[in-house]
């Protein structure tokens, strides 16, 4: 594409939703508009993969001035989201087709979508806040979508999140853009290593875009928003959304730039209890979504180790970074299919060829996240793996044991996914539509795609060749397992689920609302009306001497005594 | 002489309200044609001044009130700042008093003392010597009084007599510093460095008292805690008066007296140097915090708002009081984008007590279906003052935020985090309630033609701020936009 | 031609005009109110006229009769005089026109308007007489013609109270010019001469001369309802009619005050007036607090307005003391400038009560509630009037009461500025009282109909006491002329 | 003791008999007939000042202020006469009552 093209493609990325959601105000066009909702990150998707030379534009006259532009990180996170918002637009089309709160939903539905697809494009971090600010607020109107106290209550924590989420990234900005006295995030993280008090603005970011990434303990926002929300709205929030908080660590933190033990051991610790405390956590769930929002939790864990691994060594990033990146990737599209196909799930009790498409279409992303062979997470799990002996806290070999237990783990909760849905229980749901299908096998194929794709990796895996046979037997152990606890616990259905932090929470928020309603101050004081001051017993006093003076002997000695005094003078 | 334009300037608001008072009560039409007449050709003007200023010719204008005492007239970039702000919403005040009050008793005198108050704010604005601005100031209490009593109310006529009460005791002491400082430091005229610079050393003293007196008395009409008593009371007058009142009349007018002082008066350096300007941070940003808490436990929505001023005024109070040009910049900015965004929330919850007689948060659920236009433009007005980009209050919440750090004091982050909580902690619920609850009654559906849920009068102004909060955020890079025009000013100030 | 206007003897016009419109419209009552409404009309051009002449040809004194001093009658052609004869006629016209509307053709009591109108003008003539005789024995004379005018005028209600109370003014008149003119007598035996100017250069410090001024000091404190002796003027100003009120307390009580300060200025100095002077600020002050207090005390406007009065009187007071010699002129100034200032103010304040008394039959407060309404103009008229007896800006109370508090300031008085400030606070509180009547919203079941002599004269009054601090230079610039002080207004502190 | 200088005590000494029957006496026309005492105790010291001359004619000057001194105080001393009869029309007595001073307000 030629250069004014893509800047014009660049700028139309966040910009298209926005217009549509101007063109739904108008009741004339609304209709046309509600038809081309699902295309609107088009222009994002076009823009990713047919890439021109490094497209940016400075925008000094936009906010304190902007810069927006697309870069390798920026290139894959943009062909994720644009993939999955468009799937689930198309999803979402006929899923909302007769609900009454259409309009709604998509306003917020757009307004999500601009602001996820131009944080992959902000390269200053002012528009790279608003971006994600817009995300985050507009995210909380499709998490209560449906109303129910449920949704309301995951809507309410989820906002107290968002809201300290965006607070802590405030205070975390202002000093990184003082220390770099630039807004580009490039600077900024050039020049955060050696920024004064760096520890305290890196756990700032690292809390704030923490939140997002559903990063223990502040992960429990995530088990009840993603279910609450509409399926497409839960995919888009488990694909994409999640990413954005790995997007900002990649952006912000000095990643290349300089050797920080202490925070790499964090964040690889960090990743790795992430990935055993989302399956432990998955696995005692009932809900398919609620268990795919921890599986979410746990994947999220690899990359946040990788980017630990980078800050190990700076050195190696440059072959790191494509890690990461296709590990967002690969886990985007595979969790956004498997959340569209909770939805599907009703064709699984139908009798007939659609049964078996739609387990064959359950299957392939459940076998992408256990990372089994010839799937997009086995060439991820590949990828990271030569980087492992980087790590400043466990020897390599011991890491490689976590990673494959960690692959058992995943594998299990898969399985415990695909037995949930196959239950007779959910022969409720209704069948799909053909837009739901749309999506769905758009994302399917992706997911396959994806996975025949090793070209990201062959630069950074430095010639490692792929042994399958590293990938095979965590899944396998895994589904063994599986079969064995589902034959056990087939008599009596297993009676599982689990409380997680919100409930701490919650009480901390009932708590501060008391605080809010002792608070009540007493009422301002009254000053003394007019009628009442005139009754002051001094008033009366001076009245009464008044009257005194009218009488005119007490007059006229006091006139007398003027004149002495004057005359004394 | 092209120094006349500042009177004219004063007179386009002041002759009207004259006319206005001997008007009866019948003449709508002839009011009205006044009424906006008036406020176009101030803006008309103010736009003819602005680009005079712009291009560094200051305008000024000396009248001899007696023998040793002027009243200075002067243009600079500040008060056109404050001048096309105040002229601006003046008119689309104006307008949207028109509406709301259609048919209600006592119209000329309100549009009257509405003129009268407008000109003393132009007047401060325009104000180029400490005296003037006293004179104008104590009109500008006087014409407030008759519009906040309005409504005749036994509960108005309470808040009114709080109203004066505070503002007259402000005012003396107002005065009684003016007249002390005159006494010492001789002509007040506002000049960048400040006059009391080269004082004698034996007086610093004395200036030091006079500067607490006059922060005080400023406090009063800028809400400062503990002063700010009169401002939630005072909201019982009409919406329109309590939208000027808190977004450029009153409050600001204290505000911009602050900043005149320290700034013009005392000069940056002298007042950073006796360390006179660290109690005011410590004021506002304790005004801050407790006006946020009180707007917490506020059902009455006009109250909560009220509440929402006194502590937002106090980020500019807090811009001004860090003495470095980022922290101006954020302060200064943030009369501005304060204003808008105050008089949009002002505007809807007119509308919402005007159209469907809602005065109570907790009458608001799902009235979003009702009124969307209205409650969109609220909804802009409250995540702007939560300092949410790219709405305008953001701007002025990032550089208060790098100000604080450009003068060493980072503890004042801490202040604005938390009051952007609080903000959210009180106005996110009632967003919510907007958009996201069902209705519980319903309303009469609009009678208007299209069913347009209000009148034009009422629903054009909020909208216009709405979408002016809105640009003031996203343009706020470009030419012309309220940052730019304080960016030159700090440039003034600091001769950068 | 502008020759011939200039020389043309303005201030003796001034005199004579209304005394002899006094006797036509005495004799020709029908047309009394026309003759009275002519003369109001000449007046003020007269009072330019005379202003101009003087600023304009600096000529000398003016001798009536022709005689030399000391034995003709000088007229003072000063600053003084001027502006006095300049407010005189501003205000007399627009009491004029308000009484227009005030007494109507068809009254009840036809008398009123039949003695009205005469005495009127005879009152009007004297004070300018007064403003314009440059000696004691004159200031004797035309003190007691303006005394006994208003006598007349307060006993023109014609009742019971309002005849007592025209008794006791005439008794303490009486008292106050007697001793008075005992002093004056006293100084003429030193002297030989009552000529202020010629007094001034030969008085010196004796015990009989300081006796003298005693006399006259007391006399006309007593005439100027100086606390503790102002008990005669509530009653006073409270029962006579409401336009004569307004002229009491915006023209006579000044009438004894600018003799004092004609001799506290030309013929004391050379006395040793210390303690006098700060005995002066003493009554002074507490005529300021008691003031606003009884003023906040009342039930009915024109008694509390009769007080307010009595408390600005006590600011004029405060010059006496405030005249140390680096202030002189800054005290001198202010006290000239609130004259000034209150008599447009006041008389307004007084036509506002007369008007609601007229219409709702009785001035008490409560009576106000409502005015808002179709009569909003009286409380828009009541407001802006308010300005300046609060003292807020821009009305010439407020530059007053700057200059006193700078003049206080300056010379270390500072016990003067509580008072001052309490003085305002309790002014607001007591206009705000009648404010929160005022803007009551009680639905009438009718409006009361007001003719528009009595609406709009007192708005142009209120409006011009309003921005009287704008307008002030000219004023000043004018009352400067032949001052006995000189000097700037806004001295500096001098660390 | 020269004659001028006892006029000028006596005519005090009539002023302040005057003052005191003024304030004390309660009946209007004793009030008045005090005023009028009052005023020839200072026309008194007025012609003591005239006579202080050594020369048989005294001051003109002075002879003229009680001239005119004393037409003023007639034309009081009438006004006063005319309002004390209205009054004593009006209102039977011919005093102050007492109770209007409270029943001002």
């Amino acid at each position: 594409m030629s250069a004014t093209v893509s800047t014009a493609m660049l700028l139309l990325v966040p910009v298209f939703p926005l217009l549509l959601i101007g063109a739904l105000t108008v009741t004339r066009v609304r209709h046309m508009a509600l038809a081309m909702c699902p295309l609107a990150p088009l222009p994002g998707l076009v823009l990713a993969l047919f890439p021109a030379a490094n497209v940016s534009v400075a925008m000094p006259w936009l906010l304190v001035g902007s810069h927006w532009g697309m870069d390798h990180t920026g290139q894959i996170f943009l062909l994720l989201t644009a993939l999955l918002w468009l799937a689930a637009g198309i999803y979402a089309r006929s899923y909302t087709r007769n609900s009454p709160q259409r309009l709604r939903f998509w306003i917020f539905f757009l307004l999500c979508m601009s602001g996820n697809l131009g944080l992959t494009l902000a390269l200053d971090m002012i528009s790279f806040y608003l971006f994600f600010t817009l995300m985050s607020f507009a995210a909380y109107g499709l998490i209560i979508h449906d109303n129910t106290p449920f949704a309301l209550r995951a809507g309410r924590i989820y906002l107290w999140l968002v809201i300290l989420g965006e607070v802590l990234l405030f205070a975390a900005l202002l000093p990184a853009a003082r220390a770099a006295d630039s807004l580009l995030l490039r600077d900024v993280a050039a020049t955060l290593a050696n920024a004064e008090g760096m520890n305290l603005i890196l756990a700032l970011l690292l809390v704030a875009l923490g939140i997002k990434m559903g990063a223990v303990p502040l992960h429990f926002w995530l088990p009840l928003a993603h279910p609450a929300a509409p399926i497409p709205a839960s995919a888009v929030l488990s694909g994409a959304m999640i990413k954005a908080g790995l997007l900002g660590l990649l952006r912000l933190f000095p990643l290349g730039f300089a050797t920080l033990p202490g925070w790499s051991a964090t964040l690889l610790s960090l990743g790795l209890l992430m990935a055993f405390f989302g399956v432990l956590m998955g696995l005692l769930q009932k809900q398919p979504k609620t268990l795919l929002a921890y599986s979410s939790i746990s994947q999220i864990g690899f990359p946040l180790m990788a980017i630990g691994l980078g800050l190990a060594a700076p050195q190696q990033w440059p072959l790191l970074a494509p890690v990461v990146g296709f590990y967002a990737l690969h886990h985007g599209l595979a969790k956004g299919a498997l959340f569209l196909g909770v939805g599907m799930t009703g064709h699984l009790n139908s009798p007939g060829l659609m049964r078996h498409v739609t387990l064959a279409g359950l299957m392939l992303p459940a076998l992408a996240l256990a990372g089994a062979p010839f799937t997009s997470g086995a060439l991820a799990k590949a990828g990271l793996k030569p980087f492992l002996m980087l790590s400043p806290l466990l020897d390599e070999s011991l890491l490689t044991l976590l990673l494959g237990g960690a692959a058992v783990g995943t594998t299990l909760l898969m399985g415990r996914l695909l037995l949930i849905l196959w239950s007779p229980a959910r022969a409720a749901v209704k069948a799909a539509t053909s837009g739901m299908w749309g999506g769905w096998s758009l994302l399917l194929l992706a997911v396959v795609l994806v996975s025949s794709y090793p070209g990201v990796l062959t630069s950074s895996a430095a010639g490692a060749d792929l042994k399958w046979i590293d990938a095979l037997w965590p899944v396998a152990g895994g589904a063994i397992i599986t079969l064995l606890g589902w034959y056990s616990t087939r008599k009596r259905g297993a009676h599982l689920g689990a409380k997680d932090l919100d409930v701490l929470l919650d009480a901390l928020l009932r708590r501060l609302a008391n605080l809010a309603a002792a608070l009540k101050l007493p009422p301002p004081p009254r000053l003394p009306r007019g009628a009442r001051w005139q009754n002051l017993p001094l008033l009366l006093l001076l009245q009464d001497s008044e009257q005194q003076l009218r009488q005119l002997s007490v007059a006229g000695v006091m006139f007398i005594l003027l004149l002495l005094a004057l005359l004394l003078l | 002489m092209s120094d006349l334009i500042l009177p004219a300037i004063l007179l386009s608001s002041l002759l009207p309200g004259l006319i206005i008072f001997t008007l009866p009560e019948q003449q709508v039409t002839l009011r009205t044609a006044l009424n906006l007449a008036g406020a176009l050709f101030k803006l008309m003007l103010v736009a003819l001044l602005f680009v005079r200023v712009a291009e560094r010719q200051y305008a000024e204008l000396r009248l001899p009130l007696l023998p040793d005492i002027e009243l200075v007239l002067r243009a600079d970039a500040l008060s056109l700042l404050f001048l096309t702000l105040s002229a601006l919403l003046w008119l689309l005040t104006t307008i949207y008093a028109i509406g709301y009050l259609e048919g209600s008793p006592n119209r000329s005198r309100f549009f009257g003392f509405f003129s009268l108050c407008v000109s003393a704010t132009t007047g401060i604005a325009l104000s180029g010597d400490l005296v003037t601005f006293v004179i104008f100031y104590e009109m500008l209490t006087i014409s407030t009084y008759p519009l906040v009593v309005h409504r005749g109310t036994p509960k108005a006529l309470a808040a009114g007599r709080i109203y004066l009460a505070y503002t007259i005791c402000g005012g003396l002491v107002l005065f009684f510093a003016t007249v002390w400082l005159r006494s010492i430091a001789g002509p007040l005229d506002f000049s960048p460095g400040g006059v009391v610079a080269d004082l004698d050393p034996a007086l610093y003293g004395s200036l030091a008292i006079i500067f607490a007196l006059l922060m005080l008395s400023l406090g009063v009409k800028a809400a400062l805690v503990p002063l700010h008593i009169w401002l939630p009371s005072a909201m019982v007058a009409p919406a329109p008066v309590s939208a000027l009142l808190h977004a450029v009349a009153v409050v600001k007018a204290g505000a911009f007296g602050i900043i005149r002082v320290v700034h013009d008066i005392y000069g940056l350096d002298f007042s950073a140097a006796q360390n006179l300007l660290f109690p005011l941070a410590l004021l506002a940003a304790f005004t801050i915090i407790y006006g946020s808490i009180r707007a917490l436990s506020q059902n009455d929505l006009k109250r909560r708002l009220a509440f929402s001023t006194v502590s937002q005024v106090s980020y500019i109070l807090l811009g001004v009081a860090m003495a470095t040009p980022l922290g101006t910049i954020g302060g200064l900015v943030h009369l501005v984008h304060q204003g808008l965004m105050k008089i949009t929330l002002f505007f809807c919850a007119g509308n919402l007590a005007e159209t469907l007689g809602i005065h109570k948060v907790d009458e608001m659920d799902g009235v979003g279906r009702r009124m969307p236009w209205t409650m969109a433009a609220f909804t802009v007005g409250a995540l702007g003052m939560i300092g949410l980009p790219p709405l305008a209050g953001f701007i002025s919440k990032w550089y208060l935020g790098l100000g604080s750090l450009a003068a060493g004091q980072p503890w004042i982050i801490l202040v604005l985090i938390a009051s952007t909580l609080l903000n959210a902690a009180y106005f996110l619920p009632v967003v919510h309630r907007i958009w996201f609850i069902e209705p519980r009654q319903d309303w009469p559906s609009s009678s208007l033609r299209g069913g347009r849920e209000t009148t034009w009068a009422l629903l054009a102004p909020p909208l216009m701020t709405a979408l002016l909060v809105i640009l003031l955020g996203i343009l706020a890079g470009s030419v012309g936009s309220a940052l730019y025009w304080v960016e030159l000013i700090a440039a003034r100030e600091y001769g950068l | 031609m502008t020759e011939l206007f200039l020389h043309q003897q303005w201030l003796i016009w001034l005199t004579l005009l209304p005394l002899g419109a006094a006797v036509a419209a005495f004799l020709a009552p029908q047309q009394a109110r026309w003759i009275g409404l002519a003369t109001a009309l000449l007046l003020p051009v007269c009072a330019l006229a005379g202003i101009l002449s003087v600023t304009l040809t600096h000529a000398d004194p003016i001798t009536a009769g022709g005689w030399p001093t000391p034995l003709g009658i000088e007229l003072r052609r000063d600053g003084l005089a001027l502006v006095m004869l300049a407010v005189t006629a501003l205000v007399g016209f627009i009491i004029s026109c308000y009484a227009l509307g005030y007494f109507p053709v068809h009254d009840r009591h036809y008398d009123k308007v039949r003695y009205f109108w005469p005495l009127w003008l005879f009152l009007w003539g004297s004070c300018n007489a007064l403003f314009v005789s440059g000696d004691l024995f004159n200031l004797y004379v035309t003190l007691e013609l303006v005394t006994l005018s208003s006598v007349a005028l307060i006993a023109l209600e014609g009742g019971k109270q309002a005849l007592a109370a025209a008794l006791r003014y005439l008794f303490i008149g009486l008292l106050g010019s007697l001793s008075y003119l005992l002093g004056v007598g006293l100084l003429y035996g030193s002297y030989a001469t009552v000529d202020i100017a010629l007094l001034g250069e030969m008085i010196s410090a004796t015990r009989l001369n300081h006796a003298a001024m005693a006399l006259m000091v007391a006399g006309l404190v007593l005439k100027s309802a100086l606390f503790p002796l102002h008990f005669w003027l509530p009653q006073a100003h409270t029962m006579a009619p409401a336009p004569v009120s307004a002229a009491l307390s915006a023209l006579v009580v000044k009438a004894a005050y600018v003799i004092l300060l004609r001799l506290w200025f030309e013929v004391f100095p050379a006395l040793d007036t210390f303690a006098v002077g700060h005995l002066l600020g003493l009554l002074g002050s507490i005529a300021i607090v008691w003031g606003s207090l009884m003023a906040l005390r009342q039930e009915r406007l024109k008694l509390l307005i009769a007080y307010s009065t009595v408390a600005q009187i006590g600011y004029l007071y405060l010059v006496f003391p405030l005249a140390q010699p680096e202030t002189m002129a800054a005290a001198w100034t202010g006290g000239v400038l609130l004259m000034m200032t209150h008599a447009c103010g006041k008389s307004a304040m007084f036509m506002v009560a007369g008007t609601i008394h007229h219409t709702a039959g009785s001035d008490r407060l409560s009576r106000l509630a409502g005015a808002g309404g179709p009569v909003g103009v009286l409380a828009v008229v009541f407001t802006l009037a308010a300005t300046t007896i609060i003292g807020l800006p821009p009305s010439g109370g407020f530059f007053a009461k700057w200059i006193f508090i700078n003049a206080a300031l300056v010379t270390g008085q500072w016990w003067y500025l509580p008072i001052i400030l309490s003085g305002t606070l309790l002014a607001a509180a007591y206009i705000a009282r009648v404010l929160g009547w005022a803007f009551l919203d009680v639905k009438r079941s009718s409006y009361p109909v007001i003719p528009w002599v009595m609406k709009w004269p007192p708005l142009v009054l209120s409006v011009i006491a309003l921005l009287f601090g704008l307008i002030a230079y000219e004023p000043i610039q004018i009352a400067l002329i032949g001052a006995p002080v000189h000097g700037s207004i806004m001295v500096e502190m001098t660390p | 003791m020269t004659t001028p200088l006892l006029y000028a005590g006596g005519g005090i000494l009539l002023f302040s008999i005057g003052l005191h029957a003024l304030l004390i006496r309660r009946h209007l026309l004793r009030k008045i007939l005090a005023i009028n005492i009052m005023g020839s105790g200072v026309f008194m010291v007025f012609i003591a000042i005239g006579a202080r001359g050594t020369d048989a004619v005294g001051d003109p000057v002075t002879q003229v202020m009680v001239l005119t001194g004393i037409v003023v105080s007639l034309c009081f001393t009438a006004v006063a006469i005319a309002l004390t009869i209205r009054m004593h029309n009006l209102t039977n007595c011919t005093t102050f009552a007492t109770d209007e001073e409270s029943s001002l307000d």
